[in-house]
């Protein structure tokens, strides 16, 4: 599934311009850690982390875009910092549950 | 989900722990190690004129990289994280380099490294850094990107806080 | 939902709380800043996680918070599991992902934490 | 070169070799760690010499750095077998060192780093033959005797 539809079926605030590819897969966690050691490339990573190393994280382990949950807003500096390394933000004020629940009901595993 | 094929080489072996952050009095001097007990020693302990006490602790881990071609693993014990170059001041030397690197699709990290019992940073050895450089650029899928992991050829160990190194401090706050 | 249920449909190791299975679970609320989860878990939800320090059953214990779910085959601090058994706060551990145990979970009918103001 | 140097290593860099790129400066700073050099010193080399090797990285097929050592000085000599810079003038332009897209465009192969080499060092020559390659030569004075061994 493209990161677009997937950002127009569940109403994503789109913080970047979409750079837009296929999703392979879902990645939950707030832990850069975690980030680094388990997330895939292509995966969507779903968070509350909107320090700068969320971005560098995700650039490290090339996931395709971050989803950040409850309507959290990163700092326009860490905003730069993602759309320079072509990593799509989105936002929803939907938590962390809900957006799984609805990724996988449009049918993302 | 597509399978991806199997990477040659993989991160293998994560061990769950904590960096452990600790002061000497009274000399002031700081310096971190990994810890993969259950819980981060947190009791004070004399080691020559120098009292150590506990100061912080951030989750992390340990792993190795396998190379799957000849079985071969290496463990990386000496690395504490990576510092992306762009969570550094602009217009610092790295953060110049990084950018120069970045127009042509190198992203940069520095490995940052524990430190030695004399409070000195470890060193990660050449060969050990090409395996690292390996295992992550085998994971990326976008054309063109690629991942460097350099040494700190630079000198900005003692100048990065925490906040800049990937880690996970402050998880724990509960503010 | 039943504890007893979470426990079968994430095929959970117990940690904690052996005895409280009939424990009725009303929702489920996910994360690992604990912040975040005193800004925003409502009491009763049970909390899927990756943050295996002590911090974690503080945390649920304060929100007063039903259980706990550890993901990613994490093994809990010492003291995280001393405390929650000293408590009676069920405390399970599934090797699954924390998208793996949400999507599982509200497949298997268990409603998200509505968002508290 | 106008004198003997007390110690030379040469050190071969690969062209479009992304992951081992670094792998030269860093063997370097090694080198001059065993050597006791003030720690101001092997930053600044160190900077020199990834920028260098770098270069070469992106742009070249492959070059040769190499150390030599003297009882006042550190001097490094790359040479690389590449594109060749056109312009060194403009190359050497502040500025002109990030704008990789229109350097490209313009035919510049290397003298990407140039300026942050010649900031770093306090001896910078450059010299370059389009199609054929281009040669650094840079130092950095030592304050101190370099120690035995």
């Amino acid at each position: 599934m493209r990161l677009q539809q997937i950002a127009d079926k569940l109403g994503l605030e789109k913080l970047t311009p979409v750079f837009d590819q296929d999703i392979d897969g879902v990645y939950i966690s707030d832990m850069i850690s975690d980030v680094i050691a388990n997330a895939k490339p292509g995966n969507l990573l779903v968070t509350v982390q909107v320090h700068a190393n969320a971005v560098a994280a995700a650039n490290l382990v090339d996931v395709c875009a971050i989803v950040l949950a409850q309507g959290k807003r990163p700092s326009d500096d860490v905003l730069r910092m993602a759309e320079k390394a072509k990593i799509t933000v989105l936002s929803t004020p939907l938590n962390r549950w809900q957006v799984a629940s609805k990724l996988y009901e449009v049918g993302l595993r | 989900m597509r399978e991806a094929p199997s990477p040659r080489y993989q991160l293998v072996d994560s061990v769950p722990g904590f960096v452990v952050v600790e002061r000497a009095a009274p000399s002031n001097q700081s310096r971190c190690y990994f810890c993969a007990e259950a819980t981060a020693p947190k009791e004070a302990y004399r080691e020559g004129d120098q009292e150590w006490h506990f100061e912080e602790a951030a989750q992390s881990f340990q792993f190795s990289v396998r190379d799957n071609a000849t079985g071969e693993v290496a463990r990386f014990h000496e690395l504490l994280g990576l510092l992306y170059y762009a969570c550094l001041e602009p217009g610092s030397k790295l953060h110049r380099i990084g950018e120069v690197a970045h127009s042509v699709g190198i992203s940069i990290y520095i490995a940052i490294t524990y430190d030695s019992p004399d409070g000195t940073p470890c060193e990660v050895a050449p060969s050990k850094l090409e395996w690292l450089n390996r295992a992550f650029n085998d994971r990326i899928r976008t054309p063109g990107k690629k991942i460097l992991i350099l040494p700190d050829l630079f000198g900005i160990q003692e100048q990065v806080s925490s906040g800049q190194i990937m880690l996970d401090f402050s998880l724990t706050t509960m503010a | 939902m039943q504890l007893r249920h979470v426990v079968s449909v994430l095929t959970c190791e117990i940690l904690s709380g052996d005895d409280l299975l009939d424990l009725d679970i009303a929702c489920c609320f996910a994360a690992d800043l604990m912040s975040d989860v005193l800004a925003s878990a409502p009491n009763g939800a049970l909390l899927v996680t990756g943050l295996a320090s002590s911090q974690m059953v503080h945390t649920a214990e304060v929100a007063d918070l039903a259980a706990i779910v550890l993901v990613a085959g994490k093994r809990p601090e010492v003291e995280a599991l001393a405390f929650a058994r000293q408590r009676k706060l069920p405390l399970l551990l599934t090797g699954l992902s924390m998208f793996e145990v949400c999507s599982l979970l509200s497949q298997h009918g268990l409603r998200g934490a509505v968002r508290k103001e | 070169m106008d004198r003997d140097s007390l110690y030379r290593e040469s050190f071969p860099i690969k062209g479009d070799d992304f992951e081992r790129g670094g792998e030269v400066a860093t063997r370097v700073k090694g080198l001059l760690q065993q050597l006791g050099l003030p720690r101001d010193v092997i930053r600044r080399l160190s900077i020199a010499n990834f920028e260098a090797e770098m270069n070469v990285v992106m742009y070249a097929r492959e070059a040769t750095l190499e150390v030599l050592v003297f009882p006042d000085l550190i001097r490094v000599q790359v040479v690389d077998r590449g594109p060749g810079i056109a312009d060194i003038d403009w190359a050497m332009q502040e500025g002109h060192s990030t704008a990789t897209e229109a350097m490209r465009a313009r035919g510049f192969g290397a003298g990407l780093g140039l300026p942050n080499i010649q900031r770093n060092t306090d001896e910078f020559e450059v010299k370059s033959d389009v199609g054929v390659g281009t040669t650094l030569r840079y130092a950095v004075h030592t304050t101190s005797r370099p120690k035995e061994g």
